[in-house]
């Protein structure tokens, strides 16, 4: 496995505020991960689901980097991205158990959490297909004239299908405000990503391929990410282009529910788990002189919101089977034929 | 009333839809510069600019992902995919994207997406640059499918699919760009939905679509003049919505139906409409419903070959003077 | 004979014709050292070794590319598409390159290749992960489609799919890959194309595939015990090769037919049967031929709602009873 | 447009008999070539056809290098790659022309042209789809230990395909013995590359996204072109894993029997004129002391076959229509139901 390179100083001082919104940015997406996986142990979840434990730097700093009417696309390990642009968590986990309170009321299930009015435009379970997407979204706003960004995650095992491809050439040759960022997490499902690419650095040697500098940075820490993503947006709302980044990092839990993750040789884990980046980012903040009760503060704040939230996801109803029949099409309805 | 070929409606029609909404915007390969590989958007890069028509790389998912995003977000794409065959590089973002996000986020997005292809046989092209397609796209929920006959109907379902605010997929039959016909002055739109009885005859309905209407239409004549038969031609415009009522009414009135389609036997849109019939007005009819099809196989290059697969205007006669014997 | 389940069938199915021929390679996504996300390979890594059992990246293309040229050249490749619904990503080298390469060249190769692919609803995966695609196979010139309902198929048809020397989609319906089934002991082997009468009843003749299958046997259970209708039940255990003689000999005695797909409604494959049925043996038929299928509509992902949209034993009975009053 | 880069000098020499069948072969795909425009204009080609004439010397150097067991994948634009592994030309006219004497009997017609025996493993018309099936005949190869080298040929505008960039990784990760030329004739169609292409060289700027040298050679020097083949082929067939070349070329006709080529800016088809393989290396035998009767005779003999090969072709029946219901299946058949 490639060593995480190490974390360059920031160009800019990052403020205090934005410091401690990382954190709890960081905290919530935790919380509520955690809160899910509980969910499935209690049968709650039907149905698979993708956890991002451990990868939840990366999907904050990109959270409190946009701005309200940017546009994030995920993919089906989404729910940390969907939450970092503000959307509700307990339409996040409605949806997860299949609730009417559900961002989708049930319809989409874990894999496409999207909220519009968030600008979440959506996570996409086929490998790749959000790349040009995003483009699209991208090329959109430049054609309005709106200055708005699309950030699009992805994964290491994603950087070996067409559409990346297609996507990356698509988007440097139209110059479209699109940051393109792969969470290198080192596996696809079950599988070392180094055993099936050729190189090195899965999107960071790709880069020149579409004449772009090479990105790779440390995913677990909130603050390397945050400059990072301020850097790529910034670069992407002047008109100056898209980015592709390389964020390095380890999911804590296996691939979907079903996974043991018995795959990765032994100690591994716990390498990265000294790596965690919430424990590391607290740290970071008492060394930066934030008091230990300040951060306690926010920590029992963002549970007690998550542990709402449950409440009210498991509250919420099945949904009616009335929308079964209905938004195939714009104009509601469902019909094929008169 | 002016006439103008197939391919020139194709041009009108965009150009309509452009020039009434500026979110219209237009992509392909070779569409803009060159005005396509069948020259079927020549001008358009003149009229509305390289930032509306633009040209891309050989990059279908890109393409069709673009359009998506940008349909997601407040644009109007029409997409070409140059040949209807190279559906199949870009499936998953029409089939499994485009066909599937608005249902999936409960409503939350709209997909005013056309994508427009050349489909068909006759031009001696070979088994991967003409097949008939629009039974792929009308197995997917969450697409429309229309597939006009006359130069007319190109530029009015054109003009409608853009509108719609849903992803659908335009079958141009490539065989028919040179054709020529009338075409309403000023703006035209036709709803999508809508089957054209096309001739009235108390005999039998033949139901076709695309380059096979017109082989339908030329049957009709011969059953006519040749046998005294007296058949009704259904254009059927677009599958998906499919105007069953038409179908319905006029297989009620005439108790025979003949299916024609140039697609490959297995599951094409004769097979569905042979099901709804005999499910929904089986008591009508008087006999068999016969599917005239190309045989299910790869289409042959040579001339020859070609012409004796696609079903001919001598098949359709024969086929429905046997039937009705 | 050993009880079996329909997943270890698979890798059994898989053993017997790797041990028997040592053309025969297995490659696809997590299907190694993992032995699959469904762990329906497991342990063939072991038994056959690196070299005939392989990981890949993700490249859809590139791994059926890869197994058409090895096809080509020599080898008898089984590729692993993890869903079906990513036939979508590399339909352009099932349909268009395999399907066609033989015709196309006069007979020149051959194209021994197996796509396995888990297919169909039922784990609340939602539209993208759920979806029953047989029919797309259907539509395409040159492709078999087998689709196994229990465990014993499932290693006898892959064997005759491996054998077959011609591209196979070979659907496992991922809902039973833990059903129990008995499986004859030492090499078996079941020819594609011949349905399998499961049930014979003299009031109407039920059609299914896969998972559908088993509601239909529930469904014939409860029409007889509750409402005395004794119903046919056929399994087609392949849609291309296609056994019409079944279909049509069961049509003929019972003089009903009700079809019963998970796909969506618009040209699935019992459109294709109720064409064949209505063309072919249209004076035996004693009434409409029934369609039950999946709404034309992406599959919703919680489970009261998916529940509600594929096709239930409870449907099935009302279906045929109301049918048949 | 980029600049042809100068011509290395060849790594070893390159035999009088060798310079002699490069001269010859590049001719009779030239004059093949130029009598399928003929019959264009007879309208004795129907449907469409996609002309090589001036990309001669990258076919040419190829055949001459491979062994007689090794593959060949072309595009459409493929009657040099085919003919160049020994194929015959009536075979290739007459299935330009439809006739029952073609490769495929007229069953595939210009864009399929296939003949198993002499190596040509088909021609494809979807933009793409021969890369990774070219990288599997060479698995093929490699699991059956037979040594033999796949050699697949594409143009520029293939790189923007994601089946490229899925092959590429594919053929590295598994160490397959294929050579991919890309064929950069500056062209996609109508469109120049440069304008839909994030770097310069499609090709050679990618090589490194795969861990690849990038290797970029005049593609109009079928010296040049031949040590470069013998060096990829070399390497491949030693186990050593596959090549990405870009020759570049250029096209003298348009894209397709249609195409008048108007997009092309004054001046530049003159300037590759003066550049045309086959006159340039005649006056290179020239001076290495090849004597100008027998170059004379090698043309007068090749036009002589052309000839011979269309009278054959044109006498050649249409296609029995038997053959309709023929081959879809292995057994023979085209018959979907019992
Ligand atoms: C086209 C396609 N192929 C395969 C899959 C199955 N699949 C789901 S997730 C996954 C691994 C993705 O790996 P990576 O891109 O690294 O993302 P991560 O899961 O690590 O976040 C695979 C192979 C899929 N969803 N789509
Ligand atoms: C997937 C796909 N998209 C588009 C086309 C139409 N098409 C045929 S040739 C061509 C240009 C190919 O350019 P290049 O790869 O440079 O090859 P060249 O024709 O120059 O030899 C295009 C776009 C196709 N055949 N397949
Ligand atoms: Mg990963
Ligand atoms: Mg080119």
């Amino acid at each position: 496995m490639s060593a995480i390179p190490k974390a360059k100083k920031p160009a800019f001082e990052i403020g205090r505020e934005t410091r401690l919104e990382l954190f709890r940015l960081q905290l919530e997406l935790r919380l509520c991960e955690k809160r899910a996986f509980d969910l499935f142990l209690q049968n709650l979840i039907k149905g698979t689901s993708h956890l991002s434990l451990g990868q939840e730097a990366i999907a904050a700093a990109f959270g409190v980097a946009m701005k309200a009417d940017d546009y994030t696309f995920c993919t089906y390990r989404g729910h940390a991205h969907t939450l970092a642009r503000g959307a509700s968590m307990s339409g996040v986990l409605g949806e997860l158990m299949g609730r009417e309170c559900g961002l989708l009321a049930g319809k989409g299930g874990s894999m496409h959490l999207t909220d519009v009015e968030k600008g979440v435009m959506g996570s996409y379970a086929i490998i790749g297909a959000h790349l040009p997407i995003a483009a699209g979204a991208a090329w959109s706003a430049q054609y309005r004239g709106t200055k708005q960004v699309s950030v699009c995650f992805f994964g290491d095992g994603t950087t070996n299908i067409g559409a990346f491809h297609e996507a990356l050439n698509f988007a440097v040759i139209w110059k479209l405000p699109v940051v393109f960022v792969c969470e290198n997490n080192f596996y696809m499902e079950y599988t070392p990503i180094r055993s099936v690419t050729a190189v090195d650095a899965p999107a960071g040697d790709r880069a020149g391929a579409y004449g772009l500098p090479s990105i790779i940075v440390d995913g677990n820490d909130a603050d390397i990410m945050y400059e990072t993503a301020m850097a790529a947006i910034d670069k992407a709302r002047a008109g100056d282009g898209p980015s592709l980044i390389e964020a390095r990092t380890y999911r804590h839990s296996g691939h979907s529910r079903a996974d043991p993750a018995k795959y990765r040789p032994a100690g591994e884990l716990e390498e990265w788990l000294k790596k965690d980046p919430i424990p590391t980012y607290r740290e970071r903040l008492l060394r930066l002189g934030f008091s230990e009760g300040t951060l306690k503060g926010i920590e029992d704040d963002t549970q007690r919101k998550v542990d709402e939230a449950t409440a009210i996801a498991k509250a919420s109803p099945t949904p009616s089977l009335d929308l079964i029949d209905k938004d195939v099409w714009a104009d509601g309805s469902t019909a094929w034929r008169n | 009333m002016a006439e103008l070929t197939y391919r020139d409606a194709v041009a009108a029609g965009i150009a309509q839809e452009m020039r009434r909404d500026p979110n219209v915007v237009f992509l392909g390969e070779d569409v803009a510069h060159a005005g396509g590989v069948f020259k079927a958007t020549v001008g358009l890069l003149e009229e509305f600019g390289p930032l509306r028509v633009r040209d891309c790389p050989i990059s279908e998912q890109a393409i069709l992902g673009a359009a998506m995003g940008a349909a997601m977000t407040g644009l109007k794409p029409i997409a070409e995919i140059m040949f209807s065959d190279f559906l199949a590089v870009c499936w998953d973002i029409i089939a499994n994207e485009m066909a599937k996000m608005r249902y999936m986020t409960n409503g939350q997005v709209t997909m005013p997406v056309v994508i427009r292809t050349a489909n068909g046989a006759g031009s001696r092209f070979g088994a991967q640059h003409s097949q008939s397609l629009e039974n792929w796209a009308m197995t997917v929920p969450g697409l429309k499918v229309v597939a006009p006959a006359y130069p007319a109907d190109v530029k009015g379902l054109l003009a409608a699919s853009v509108r719609d605010g849903n992803p659908v997929v335009f079958f141009e039959q490539k065989s028919l760009y040179s054709m020529k016909g009338e075409v309403p002055d000023g703006e035209h739109y036709e709803p999508l939905g809508k089957a054209k009885v096309l001739r009235s005859g108390g005999d039998c309905t033949i139901v076709a679509l695309a380059a096979m209407v017109h082989k339908a239409m030329d049957a009709a004549e011969v059953l006519k003049r040749e046998h005294g038969i007296d058949a009704t031609v259904i254009d059927l415009r677009s599958l998906v919505p499919l105007d069953t009522q038409t179908i319905l009414t006029e297989v009620a009135r005439t108790g025979h139906l003949i299916t024609v389609e140039e697609n490959p036997r297995l599951c094409g849109w004769g097979a569905e409409i042979s099901s709804i019939v005999t499910e929904e007005c089986f008591w009508d009819l008087d006999g068999p419903i016969i599917r005239i099809t190309t045989p299910h196989i790869p289409l042959p290059a040579a001339d020859a070959l070609e012409d004796a697969t696609i079903p001919s205007v001598a098949r359709i006669v024969e086929t429905v003077r046997t039937r009705l014997d």
